[in-house]
């Protein structure tokens, strides 16, 4: 699998995230100014304050020319994960119903919290085991999930809803703990807490490895698929 | 050419700028001439405290700054040492005080920026940060104030540029109430052969400002020389908060790594504080050279401002680098690149002159050593003060019940766990942190290949007050024990030595014997000096504050795997007490609850030298892996060390000391403090085969859901969810 | 031509902001203030305002979360210094 | 009675977001824009309007780099949809 990991002034964690997609398969960094996805079987959107977060997350990063290959990617069904900064972008671009708010407490947190996987049949989250709880750093000021309650209806009753905050562990008043979402399609995933930084025990934890591995298992069945 | 402006300043000026009227003769002297407004401005910069050292130079030279790993001593935007694999590892620590007492939130993120872009100025990738605060108590609303706004401000910068907060430390004393103190430290890596100084070469050579706008921020001091028609202008035009922009800087960052890495510049440097009038004046005389600078070709923000402003403008978020004539169109296509502004705004010369030009207007002329050498340096009149200066700190504990005080030491503001704070920085990013705030003393990253660096800060200024030899000294070894409770061996030191007005004899004094005492304890600990900052002035209405000389050590460990932690591992576990612990109550956290009067002078026990080989010996022990804890003993002596270690992996302990110790003083030995100091916990034969320098006391054993204490007389019996519900909300409620 | 375009938090959803600075000014002792809320406020000069609207829909503001408004002509605001 | 407070960065401020603003929009093709500020909107209900500038000057805004601007009677605006 070759995962390309977008860039865009003010991103932080794409040397994370390409780390993270270097132990199940290639990297390359996708430059927000170009167009070529040169090859790549899966996309990931990383973390960071892309734009310096300025006017609203995510917001302008949406409009870079990259994004329009992502976005015609994603509709192609190649699997695009965004995370944090990520996730709002693929939010502010549509690809995701809903978006983030800034958290209750209005402060930047940095925290492991604890997460229950909530579907383990997805393109993202097959290698984990049902019932699986992963600890995983969060680090936002804005990642508070909402989404009109149709529409949270509609995505837990379509298993959209993948990650949970486990009780007690919701850091920003996310709407039914919710802390990670897949479009109705299962290909796009967008969510707040960190996998890139979980997946060494040496610095902290290996759990958020399953989301890579998840993801280069999906690549694989799609290959022999097509 | 023109000849060279006239335009005066008026004859007061320069004390309105901060000089003496013997400084002003001096400059006539050198300058052989008055100086016009430019030139004026730019003495007032480059002669001031903050640039000239001229009251800390002198003794500065006692640090002891050579060791066999020191890639760059003081002197560079940051100083650089050896950490194998052809890799150096850079770092500095800066202060942002008065800046952020006026605005704590953009004062600290600016603080933040600054020491980012001493890191990578030497062509060092920035990969940590930490910060070091001291406010008024937080029953003071100024101070919660200043506290919420200065982390949020270092928050801001930190996160958004993604370089990892790892650590900090932060106190809460009267004496700050006026004047808090914010340094921040960076730390950044870079290819052993790769590190780039600052010295301008190369006659001929193309001067580029690349970064933010200049715009009038920071020129507050100096907008009396604006011309009266600018002056009657708008007030507001005269802003001098600076603001940050982490975004700009981040594409800074990587801008100037890029052309670092494709080998297009001659020399870097920063624009700190004094922008380009130091930076360009700094790169001459380093490179013995001179500089012609257009101020018509630096990029304003704001299109009416005078060459003055231009020079001294503060402006955050820009650099200043010498290219070769031919590798400018590259320069400049790799600035667009990552869309940052680049402007070749002058040119090296030989003539050793700053040369300042609107056009071909000349409108200052100055020689580059007059500028930059030529500034007096004064000696001291220290003095030791006969009576105490500083007033005995309120009063907020009575009990002499043991373990009522150590519930309320675990909660007061020096000791209450620091998580409201730290949680809002990002620690994590760049994946290499295997130690992070509160796993253990030090903060642990790891390196390509596996080793590792740790790296702690701290001064107790209270204890620097009561003794500042010995305070100095303590600090020092306080950073080096936290170093060995991870396994680390320093490599090197950086410093912030914060102090009220050096004029006054007995802040001399305070400055002179800290700075004696941290060049005694750096060659015990083996921590050469590489660079740091002074701090000066720092007096409010009610006086100095503490004297603050904030250590930074950084050091290395062979297996970031082995990496020490403070927390209490497994039930069974037993628990010594070593090193060369010799506590005693004044000056102690306890004292200040009790409302002591600051000690004049403190126990000079355990000597240095013992308490460096103590140091040594447990770094050595943690290093042969067998420990499953280790922590050093600080503020709230034994009593709250052994809490910390259970709070740390919420497991309990039952201690017992057996008879009276010593004197037979129970809260001496429960709650007094010393240097070199330490508990660690694991299986018998490891606590056995420690050796005998450490002096191991068995005291106690790891399990449960209590901390039960026995020392002589005094019992303390206590659920850890009472310890925690004390230690957690002591600053959060300060910070909420 | 100087435009203003006030953007504010879907009045449905939760705004912890402006109930903090709610709390805040009744800690100061600041009473009878209610139903605070707080968004953001983009100035701008703008040759062509028609392409205000078409602005605020694609970028300055997010129509899930937030509701815009233009005010194209701000210097007819009855204000007080 | 409502209020509304404009909240802007002082002019020779540096504003980044402004900047940041103003760029994004000349790059989604919109012409003409100048001078682009960033700045909050706080809106709230008070029983006393003269303590407004009191609540500006001690909370709302931070004068060393902001000032602000209380619109007592928003409804009198001129608006546009
Ligand atoms: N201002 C701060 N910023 C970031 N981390 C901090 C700060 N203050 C304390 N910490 C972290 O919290 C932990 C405990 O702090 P402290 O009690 O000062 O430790 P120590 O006693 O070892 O000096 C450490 O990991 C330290 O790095
Ligand atoms: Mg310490």
């Amino acid at each position: 699998m070759k995962t390309g990991v977008v860039r865009f002034p003010g991103t932080c964690d794409e040397v994370d995230a390409q780390l993270a997609a270097a132990m199940v398969g290639d990297t390359v960094i996708l430059w927000h100014g170009d167009r070529d996805l040169q090859g790549v079987d899966a996309i990931i959107v990383p973390g960071g304050f892309s734009y310096g977060d300025h006017l609203r997350v995510g917001a302008i990063a949406r409009f870079a020319p990259m994004m329009e290959s992502v976005a015609a990617f994603a509709r192609d069904g190649g699997p695009v994960l965004g995370i944090c900064n990520g996730f709002q972008i693929l939010c502010e671009a549509g690809l995701l119903p809903g978006a983030l708010l800034p958290n209750v407490s209005l402060r930047f947190i940095c925290r492991q919290v604890d997460l229950d996987v909530a579907n383990t049949a997805t393109a993202f989250t097959r290698a984990c085991v049902p019932g699986a709880k992963l600890s995983i750093p969060i680090k936002h000021t804005t990642g508070r999930y909402y989404a009109p309650e149709a529409t949270l209806d509609a995505l837990e009753a379509d298993g959209q809803v993948i990650l949970r905050y486990a009780p007690g562990h919701n850091p920003n008043g996310s709407q039914r703990d919710i802390a990670g979402v897949i479009n109705d399609r299962g290909n796009v995933c967008g969510l707040m807490p960190h996998p890139e930084h979980a997946v060494d025990d040496l610095t902290g934890s290996s759990d958020g490895l399953r989301l890579f591995e998840s993801m280069r298992d999906h690549v694989a069945d799609a290959s022999v698929v097509a | 050419m023109p000849a060279l402006s006239p335009e005066q300043s008026s004859p007061s000026a320069h004390r309105a700028l901060g000089l003496t009227d013997a400084e002003f003769a001096l400059i006539i002297e050198k300058m052989g001439r008055e100086p016009n407004v430019v030139e004026l401005a730019m003495f007032s910069l480059l002669w001031s405290e903050h640039c000239a050292y001229k009251h800390s130079k002198k003794l500065l030279g006692l640090l002891p700054t050579e060791g066999p790993k020191v890639l760059m001593g003081p002197g560079e935007n940051a100083g650089a040492v050896d950490i194998g694999g052809g890799l150096a590892l850079a770092f500095k620590v800066e202060s942002h005080n008065h800046p952020s007492a006026v605005e704590p939130f953009q004062g600290a993120a600016t603080g933040v920026g600054g020491i980012l872009r001493d890191i990578f100025a030497v062509g060092a990738r920035p990969i940590a940060i930490l910060d070091s605060l001291r406010f008024g108590e937080p029953t003071s609303p100024r101070s919660r104030y200043l506290l919420e706004r200065a982390v949020a401000g270092i928050g801001h910068y930190g996160n958004s540029i993604g370089v990892a907060t790892i650590g900090g430390e932060v106190y809460f004393e009267g004496p700050y109430e006026q004047n808090c103190l914010i340094n921040a430290m960076a730390l950044g890596i870079a290819d052993r052969d790769k590190l780039i100084r600052s010295a301008a070469a190369g006659v001929g050579n193309i001067v580029i400002l690349f970064g933010a706008l200049t715009g009038r921020d920071g020129i507050g001091g100096a907008s009396v020389l604006a011309s009266a028609e600018l002056d009657e202008a708008d007030q507001s035009k005269r802003p001098s908060v600076q603001i940050g922009d982490p975004f700009e800087e981040k594409k800074l960052l990587e801008c100037s790594l890029d052309l670092l890495d494709r080998e297009l510049l001659v020399a870097l440097q920063d624009l700190g504080a004094a922008g380009l009038t130091s930076s360009a004046s700094e790169m001459a005389s380093k490179g013995e050279v001179g500089i012609d600078i257009d101020v018509a070709r630096v990029p304003l923000r704001e299109a009416d401002m005078e060459p003055f402003e231009i020079m001294v403008s503060e402006s955050q978020e820009r650099m200043l680098c010498v290219v070769e004539p031919a590798r400018v169109d590259e320069v400049l296509a790799v600035c667009a690149h990552w869309e940052v502004n680049a402007t070749a705004i002058g040119e090296v010369t030989e003539r050793r002159f700053m040369r300042i030009l609107v056009g071909d207007v000349v409108v200052g002329d100055v020689a580059v050593e007059a500028l930059v050498d030529d500034c007096p340096l004064y000696d001291l009149s220290p003095q030791e003060p006969s009576h105490p200066i500083y007033p005995a700190p309120p009063r907020t504990l009575d009990s002499q019940d043991p373990q009522e005080i150590l519930v309320a030491l675990l909660a007061c503001a020096n000791i209450a766990s620091r998580r409201a704070i730290f949680e809002q920085y990002d620690c994590l990013v760049q994946s290499r942190t295997v130690r992070r705030p509160e796993q253990a003393d030090a903060a642990v990253l790891v390196l390509p290949g596996g080793s590792a660096i740790a790296v702690s800060i701290d001064c107790n200024g209270r204890r620097v007050a009561c003794d500042p030899y010995r305070g100095a000294i303590e600090a020092v070894l306080e950073c080096a024990a936290n170093l060995a409770c991870v396994g680390a061996q320093p490599l090197g030191l950086t410093n912030c030595l914060n102090f009220g007005n050096p004029e006054k004899p007995h802040i001399a004094w305070q400055l002179t014997r800290s700075i004696e005492g941290l060049a005694a304890a750096c060659a015990a600990v083996g921590a050469p000096v590489v660079g740091g900052n002074v701090s000066l002035y720092n007096e409010g209405n009610e006086g100095p504050i503490y004297p603050t000389p904030v250590v930074g050590i950084v050091g290395e460990l062979p297996s970031a795997g082995g990496a020490g932690r403070l927390g209490f591992a497994r039930e069974g576990d037993v628990i010594a007490l070593v090193g060369a612990f010799d506590p005693t109550l004044p000056g102690s956290e306890l004292a200040k609850l009790y409302g002591q009067e600051l000690p004049q002078g403190l126990p000079n026990s355990p000597t240095l030298e013992v308490a460096a080989a103590a140091i040594e010996a447990l770094r050595e022990a943690v290093r042969a892996g067998g420990l499953a804890s280790a922590h050093d003993i600080a503020e709230g002596g034994f009593g709250v060390a052994l809490a910390e270690c259970c709070l740390a992996s919420a497991i309990g302990a039952r201690i017992d000391c057996g008879p009276a110790v010593g004197d037979g003083d129970d809260l001496r030995a429960l709650f007094g403090e010393s240097a070199a100091g330490f508990i660690v916990s694991g299986p018998i034969a490891a606590i056995e085969a420690l050796p005998e320098v450490l002096a191991a006391r068995l005291c106690g054993e790891v399990g449960g859901d209590r901390l039960t204490i026995t020392v002589g007389a005094a019992q303390i019996d206590v659920a850890l969810g009472d310890l925690h519900a004390a230690w957690s909300q002591g600053l959060a409620s300060a910070t909420a | 031509m100087r435009a203003r375009i006030l953007i504010r938090p879907k009045a449905a959803i939760l705004d912890p902001q402006g109930q903090t600075v709610q709390r805040a000014l009744a800690a100061l002792g600041f009473d009878g203030v209610a139903n605070v809320h707080v968004g953001r406020l983009i100035e701008l000069d703008v040759d062509d305002p028609a392409q205000l609207e078409a602005m605020c829909e694609t970028l300055l503001a997010n129509p899930l979360i937030e509701e815009y408004e233009i005010v194209s002509d701000p210097s007819g605001d009855p204000t007080t210094p």
